[in-house]
């Protein structure tokens, strides 16, 4: 879902002020039946400039439902403080702790409150839905939700997309083996960042991945390159 | 010259300077602040070093003082391409020309050369060239050849974006039949003053001497260095 | 969604202020709602201050930025001082637009002085500042009446060096360094070599990097200044010295052929 | 005796420069079930004696979470509680947006103590009927901080409050010097024995109609489930009890009377000091 | 027979025939296509014995890399290479057509051709074009009086430095030149500052990458050395995506015969041959 | 007292008979309550000394503070209704910052004297609202205009003051503070003697605990208003202490 921004530093050279920058990046997440993975490269930029290499598009809601935001970085700066005091208040108001498929809900309709100055995100959430299976949720910046096994988005969305669709989607492959396990999805998130990095150039430095299962969460990280 | 220097024709994006990245789609500029004065026996040429694309220097010891024949140089502000291709052709015309005439080059005409080609093609050009030498007929002389493609002979001249700020110093402190050396001061201290006000202008003040000596040998150049500006009021 | 409450002016600055669309709260001290009465429109920023550099290092982190106020290409105002001391552990730069950065700098001073009133021993972090300057440029972006600076929080976060950067539109990073404008294209491969994958430098390694980027900054930025402002933070408090000259080397004049 | 004229209004000052309708106000924290908050270096422990209206019903909310290192206890009109707890809930999530860091608890209190004097001047609001026991832990360490419906407040070693209260002040204040270098174990069966010096003789703390919860530096704030309660309540198995004083005399509030040689002692003064 | 399949012979130079349909469109507002800016990298500096230039290999589309490996050096002449940065297909073009007038003119004049001749006739031809070819080249060689250093800019502006850099990484490179450059330099000193300038463009600018390419030229002698530097290396991915035969399901087959329908044969006769002298 | 019970005092929007306003009265009776409050100013700076009554050894030492920041050039001592207080110093807060934000400095002292003064004042025009019932103290010290002490009280009014005390033993202080020669006496002194008065006339019978705050704001404070540092706070308390000895085996005076 490629992010339709005017080139702003050509707006910025007229001085007209553009409320809206692409700071780069792409997230993949897949959904296996007892985890589900998710990673995001860790490169903020900006036009030809690198802001960090360093800069994490995760985030931690629950102990099973990670969100990964890319796109305009203020708006996801934006977003996700207010879906975590979101979540805080419906903590107390409830005593209990937002479901995945919760959260999915709200974030949806969070994004179409501002559907008239959307934020320019591209979110996915990856968590376990009401029967504890794996599950990704896939957004456009205006709300609309999209339920999937696993999903690809960002800058180099695009490159990436297809590989899962063959890889993990099995599409166009006779014999299909019966699920995917956790260490072929990892795998393919790690062989499809590597690929997108050779030719994207706002995909780079490292990932950051989530490996989400019932007892808990682990972090791995993967160098990339740095050019 | 009253309009302000339409050499930064970008002039709103170099006027804020502000977003670091105009230099990506900057022409290359030369700032610039030039000044040229005669005194008893010759002329001498001034100009900073500083060529900028967008608000980036492209180069920080540029040489302005463009040498059309030996006893004429010309110094370049606007457009470094125009500058550089008009000074060419008038130096091949010139060169062409004074085979031609058996002597040497007139000051008069090459500045006349220059006025041809900037008014003939004063749409597409954006040149502010001061013309200034030494001939056996008329001695030092300046000529001012701005962007419009008028012409003006002139006992000083000052040109390029940093030269707004000079105006009241060397209105005070040109005096007529200064020596060689006075000359060179007031020149230096020009380029200097302009330097510390002018953002497009920078780097090191480069003195040219042009005198009757100049025919047969290299032009007598001086080069002040940026460690050595005074510091003036910096409220 | 319009987080502050009345005026960008006394809203913020008044934690009691109420919560998104949440009215949850009942102001017990009526607070004015007024909106400011001219239509509020992106504005041009005219003076102008370019790069601020923060490096960290060893127990502490620097902070430079020289001190001309440009007037589009005009060296207008060459005593611009725009590092300032918030308190013994954070010191904030700007760039951009100059009248901006006076009239936030109004703000965090009041906001700090109601600290200092409290005098409970709790003074704002550098996170929390950086954090709390995010919303207001966010917001002060929704409204597309943006303040035109990019902001460089450095200071101590519990002990650790720390450097975040803001830019007009609410974007926020946190680095072991930082630098904004002419800097970032400049100043930061030099900044990279010396903190990326080894050991934080000592003091005197990392001014002299910051030293020797002001100095290439004043060579190659058409709107700098070879007097600049240097500022350190660590464990004998937030220094801001005293203004200090570059000494540029101009011998390669000499080198280039003047036919 | 000039009490009831000016006892009716809270914009009223009584003759001898008193707010009886404040003074009254502050009684309605004895109607509320007793709470305890006492603090060691590291924590800060609430317990709270819950009451069942009837057998059928359950037992009454009185440990209210506010934010990771907050919370509160209640005495008096519940309700109140509620629009207070959900006022400083708020105050924190803001903080929270805009600091991303944790309110501290010194500030947020000073805020609740103002927005409650508002309601203890004007005519068209009535004083919050409420008593808070607050738990917190900031860069200054841990707090218990007692809030009346006086709108003042107090930054607290150690207190009790709500019914019969004043036995389990004595018993803090005696072993208050100790409090510092407790384990929270200890500080947990301290305040045990001094909620169990507040009950009647026929009533028993046990796991139904005991709370605590405790906050700390690493312990983000934590009420206790009723397994983990049993634990505590054995530990204080043995202990005699110090005899409770008389069941239903409320003992005076800990602020001091302010002795009035004409007038007769007051049931309740109001702290002016 | 010119049959309208046959296409006709293009004149040389560039065709213009557009220019009024162009212009036509411009006016109904349609947006002219632009061309896309590549990123880049390129230095050169001037050491003891020569001057040596650097570039990275890192052709861009947009945001995509298109080509990891390109290069781009040009040839000039034996004692003269030039780097080239802005739209690809010009600094292709540009060096290569004044590359072979270059050596048109050493065939004229029977001497090593002055690299000042080449910036001379590289800028008249850019200023010609008023910047519309889109070129940024540093121009670097040797010739009998010395080595020289030139930084030809799209408008056809030039400038004679000990030391330059050109593209989207000139900055980054800029900082580490500034740094590092000293007069008169060995070779090995040279070589290591002209490394860490492409280095500090291929990390810090997006629009740079890949290798480090190094161009060396002494006098009499040049050493191109492609790639001079890994400076970036593919990851090892852990999957193997070959397909083994059959992965593919056949759903259907058909098969259709090609159907020869004439047959002509034309003898070509021997006596219409060319007139040689 | 005559009109208690008449009916002519239930509200502040009423006058008695014989023309008074006994809300007021009876907010500034609640003043009278509350622990001893007092300030001197000298030559070169002001002391601000409070009796805060310690009502249960439950409490932190901090609790109740009743000495305030109001800017970094002003302080405010409080006495009565410590909650009512507490709301006028955060009107003093405000002003001083919307001044700040406006003029852009330090408002001065008797501006924002008038301005509290003015909205305590407010409050006992309506029937909707009570009086404050506390006095307050404010110091301020400044390069041009020196050392500046004000007071005010429920009813709005307010007068600037070499030395004033309020509260509980007002009257006592008094004669205490007119026994000294305020006009030549330094602020290191002032310290000592203030901090005297407050032992001197603090009730041992009544309110068993007490602890006393100072604060000072001067020239050697360079216009910062601050708690007295621990050594000085703690040579002022030995001094008030031996001036307590003396009295009491003089006796002369009575209490």
């Amino acid at each position: 879902m490629a992010l339709v921004l005017k080139n702003s530093s050509a707006a910025l050279n007229q001085h007209s002020f553009s409320p809206y920058a692409d700071n780069g990046g792409s997230i993949v997440a897949v959904a296996g039946d007892d985890y589900v993975v998710i990673a995001s490269d860790s490169r903020l930029s900006t036009g030809y400039s690198i802001y960090t290499r360093d800069q994490s598009k995760l985030f931690k809601l629950s102990n099973d439902s990670v969100l990964g935001c890319c796109g305009c970085w203020c708006d996801v700066l934006s977003l996700t403080k207010l879906l975590e005091a979101r979540m805080q208040m419906y903590l107390h108001e409830h005593q209990k702790v937002m479901s995945t498929p919760a959260i999915s809900q709200m974030l949806s309709t969070m994004l179409y409150y501002k559907r008239l100055f959307p934020y320019y995100i591209l979110n996915i959430l990856a968590g376990f839905d009401n029967d504890g299976k794996g599950v990704v949720y896939s957004y456009d910046p205006i709300g609309n939700l999209e339920k999937s096994k696993f999903k690809a988005g960002g800058s180099s969305g695009a490159l990436l997309q297809p590989v899962l669709d063959n890889q993990l989607g099995l599409s166009n492959i006779k014999e299909k083996p019966e699920a995917i396990t956790l260490e072929k999805a990892l795998n393919v998130v790690k062989d499809a960042f590597i690929s997108a990095t050779e030719r994207d150039i706002y995909t780079g430095d490292s990932i950051i991945i989530n490996i989400i299962t019932r007892e808990g969460i682990r972090e791995e990280k993967l160098e990339l390159r740095k050019d | 010259m009253a309009m302000m220097d339409v050499q930064s024709g970008d002039s709103f994006e170099s006027f804020t300077g502000l977003d670091a990245n105009d230099w990506l789609n900057a022409s290359v500029r030369t700032g610039t602040t030039l000044m040229a004065a005669e005194y008893d026996g010759g002329v001498v040429i001034a100009a900073d070093s500083r060529t900028t694309m967008g608000s980036y220097v492209a180069n920080r010891v540029t040489n302005k003082l463009y040498k059309i024949t030996n006893n004429i140089y010309s110094c370049r502000s606007g457009s470094a391409a125009d500058t550089q291709a008009i000074s060419d052709i008038v130096s091949y015309h010139l060169g062409f020309h004074s085979i031609e005439m058996g002597e040497m080059p007139l000051v008069e005409t090459a500045a006349n050369i220059f006025r041809e080609i900037i008014y003939n093609y004063r749409e597409s050009l954006m040149a502010g060239i001061i013309v200034a030498g030494w001939d056996n007929r008329k001695g030092g002389q300046v000529y001012m050849v701005p962007l419009g493609g008028m012409i003006m002979r002139q006992k000083v001249a000052i040109g390029g974006s940093g030269s707004t700020y000079i105006y009241g110093y060397i209105d005070q402190e040109y005096k007529e039949g200064m020596t060689k050396e006075e000359c060179i001061n007031f020149c230096k201290r020009g380029i200097e003053l302009a330097i510390t006000r002018d953002g497009s202008s920078g780097g090191v003040a480069r003195i040219g001497i042009i005198n009757k000596d100049s025919l047969n040998e290299k032009m007598e150049r001086r080069t002040f260095t940026g460690d050595l500006h005074p510091r003036f009021y910096e409220g | 969604m319009n987080f502050y409450g009345g005026t960008i002016h006394n809203g913020f600055n008044d934690s009691r202020n109420s919560f998104g669309g949440f009215r949850g709260v009942d102001d017990y001290n009526f607070q004015p709602d007024i909106d400011r009465g001219f239509i509020t429109r992106a504005h041009t920023p005219l003076t102008t201050v370019t790069s601020v550099l923060a490096l960290s290092y060893e127990g502490g982190v620097v902070m430079a930025a020289d001190l001309v106020g440009s007037y589009g290409s005009l060296m207008r105002f060459k005593n611009c001082p725009r590092i300032m001391r918030v308190n013994a552990n954070v010191v904030i730069g700007a760039s951009g637009d100059y009248a901006d950065f006076q009239y936030l700098q109004q703000i965090i001073k009041q906001k700090i002085i109601e600290e200092e009133c409290l005098d409970d021993g709790i003074s704002i972090k550098p996170r929390a500042l950086f954090c709390w300057l995010t919303r207001v440029l966010y917001q002060r972006r929704s409204k597309f009446d943006p303040l035109w600076n990019t902001f460089v929080i450095a200071g101590l976060q519990d002990g650790q060096p720390y450097i975040s950067c803001v830019d007009k539109l609410g974007t926020g990073y946190e680095d072991k360094q930082v630098a904004t404008g002419f800097g970032s294209h400049l100043a930061t491969p030099l900044f990279r070599e010396a903190v990326e994958n080894k050991p934080l430098p000592s003091k005197e390694e990392a001014i002299a990097v910051v030293k020797k980027s002001l100095e290439i900054l004043f060579y190659r930025d058409a709107r700098s200044f070879d007097k600049y402002l240097l500022a350190t933070v660590d464990s004998n408090g937030a220094v801001i010295e005293e203004p200090q000259l570059i000494k540029p080397d101009w011998s390669l004049a000499a080198l280039t052929e003047c036919p | 005796m000039f009490r009831n004229q000016y006892d009716s209004d809270v914009t009223v000052w009584s003759p001898q420069g008193r707010l009886h309708q404040v003074e009254y106000a502050m009684e309605a924290v004895k109607l509320g079930s007793a709470t305890i908050g006492l603090k060691n270096k590291t924590h800060a422990v609430l317990i709270a004696l819950k009451r069942a209206t009837s057998e059928l019903s359950a037992h009454q909310k009185k440990i209210i979470p506010i934010d990771d290192h907050m919370g509160i206890t209640i005495a008096g009109l519940t309700a109140d509680a509620r629009m207070l707890s959900r006022f400083m809930r708020t105050e924190c999530l803001n903080y929270k947006y805009t600091h991303s860091d944790l309110l501290p608890v010194g500030r947020l209190i000073a805020n609740v103590g103002n927005k409650m004097q508002v309601c203890t001047q004007r005519y068209d609001r009535r004083p919050y009927g409420v008593g808070l026991l607050v738990a917190g832990y900031d860069d200054l360490g841990p707090h218990i901080y007692q809030t009346c419906p006086s709108s003042n407040y107090f930054d607290c070693k150690a207190m009790a409050i709500g019914a019969r209260s004043q036995s389990a002040r004595t018993y803090l204040e005696k072993t208050l010097n100790s409090f510092p270098d407790c384990s929270l174990e200890e500080l947990v069966k301290h305040g045990l024995r001094a909620l169990r010096d507040t009950l009647p003789n026929e009533v028993e703390l046990n796991t139904k109609n005991v709370s605590i919860a405790f906050v700390g530096k690493a312990t983000p704030f934590k009420i206790l489930n009723e397994e983990e309660t049993g634990t505590y309540l054995t530990l204080i198995e043995g202990d005699e009890r110090r005899g409770a004083g008389p069941s239903d005399e409320p003992p005076k509030d800990p602020q001091p009377s302010t002795t009035e040689k004409k007038d007769p002692v007051p049931v309740v003064s109001m702290e002016t000091e | 027979m010119a049959s309208v399949m046959l296409p006709v012979e293009p004149t040389p130079g560039f065709s213009f025939e557009n220019c009024r349909r162009n212009e036509f469109l411009k006016a109904k507002g349609y947006k002219a296509p632009v061309a896309t800016k590549t990123g880049t990298t390129i230095v050169g500096c001037v050491f003891a014995d020569g001057v040596i230039l650097g570039a990275d290999t890192r052709a861009t589309a947009g945001s995509i890399v298109a080509d990891k490996e390109c290069a781009k050096i040009h040839y000039m002449a034996k004692n003269m290479y030039c780097c080239g940065a802005g739209t690809a297909a010009d600094t292709e073009a540009t060096t290569a057509l004044i590359s072979s007038q270059l050596e048109l003119h050493r065939l004229n004049t029977g001497r090593v051709v002055p690299v000042v001749t080449a910036a001379t006739m590289l800028k008249q031809m850019l200023f010609r074009y008023q910047g519309h070819i889109g070129a940024a080249l540093i121009l670097g060689g040797v010739d009998s009086n010395g080595s020289h250093l030139y930084t030809i800019a799209p408008q056809g502006s030039t400038s004679k430095n000990p030391f330059t850099s050109m593209g989207s990484g000139s900055l980054a490179a800029m900082s580490i030149l500034e740094k590092c450059w000293k007069p008169n330099m060995t070779e090995e000193e040279a070589k290591k500052v002209i490394r860490d300038a492409i280095a500090a463009g291929i990390f810090n600018d997006l629009g740079s990458g890949s290798n480090v390419d190094l161009c060396v030229i002494r006098k009499g002698s040049v050493e191109y050395v492609k790639p001079y530097e890994k400076a970036n290396v593919k990851g090892t991915r852990t999957g193997n995506y070959k397909f083994k035969r059959g992965t593919t399901e056949v759903l259907s087959k058909k098969v259709v015969p090609i159907i020869i329908e004439e047959e002509i044969v034309k003898p070509i006769s021997s006596d219409s041959q060319m007139d040689t002298s | 007292m005559s009109s208690i019970g008449t009916g002519y005092d239930l509200s502040a929007s009423q006058f008695s008979p014989d023309g008074r306003v006994f809300q007021v009265e009876y907010a500034q009776k609640a003043v009278e309550n509350s622990g001893t409050v007092v300030g001197l100013r000298g030559t070169d700076g002001v002391v601000l000394a409070v009796e805060k009554l310690i009502t249960s050894k439950l409490y932190e030492p901090g609790t109740n503070t009743r000495i305030f920041n109001v800017d970094t050039h002003i302080g405010m001592a409080v006495s009565g209704l410590i909650s009512d207080a507490r709301q006028l110093v955060e009107n003093a807060k405000t002003e001083a910052s919307n001044y700040r934000s406006q003029y852009g400095n330090n408002i001065p002292l008797k501006y924002l004297n008038d301005r509290v003064s003015m909205y305590m004042h407010a409050y006992t025009l309506y029937s909707a609202i009570r009086p404050y019932g506390c006095s307050v103290l404010v110091s301020s010290w400044d390069e041009v205009d020196g050392p500046s002490l004000y007071m005010m009280d429920p009813s709005g009014v307010s007068y600037g003051y070499y030395g004033c005390a309020v509260g509980k033993a007002k009257q006592a202080a008094k004669t205490e503070i007119e026994k000294l020669k305020l006009h030549d006496m330094k602020i290191e002194d002032l310290v000592k003697e203030a901090a005297k008065i407050i032992y001197l006339v603090h009730d041992e019978l009544k309110d068993k605990q007490f602890e006393l705050e100072l604060s000072w704001i001067g020239k050697n404070t360079n216009g910062l208003h601050q708690r007295v540092p621990l050594k000085v706070f703690q040579d002022a308390e030995k001094y008030a202490k031996a001036a307590m000895e003396e009295d009491s085996d003089s006796n002369s005076e009575d209490m």
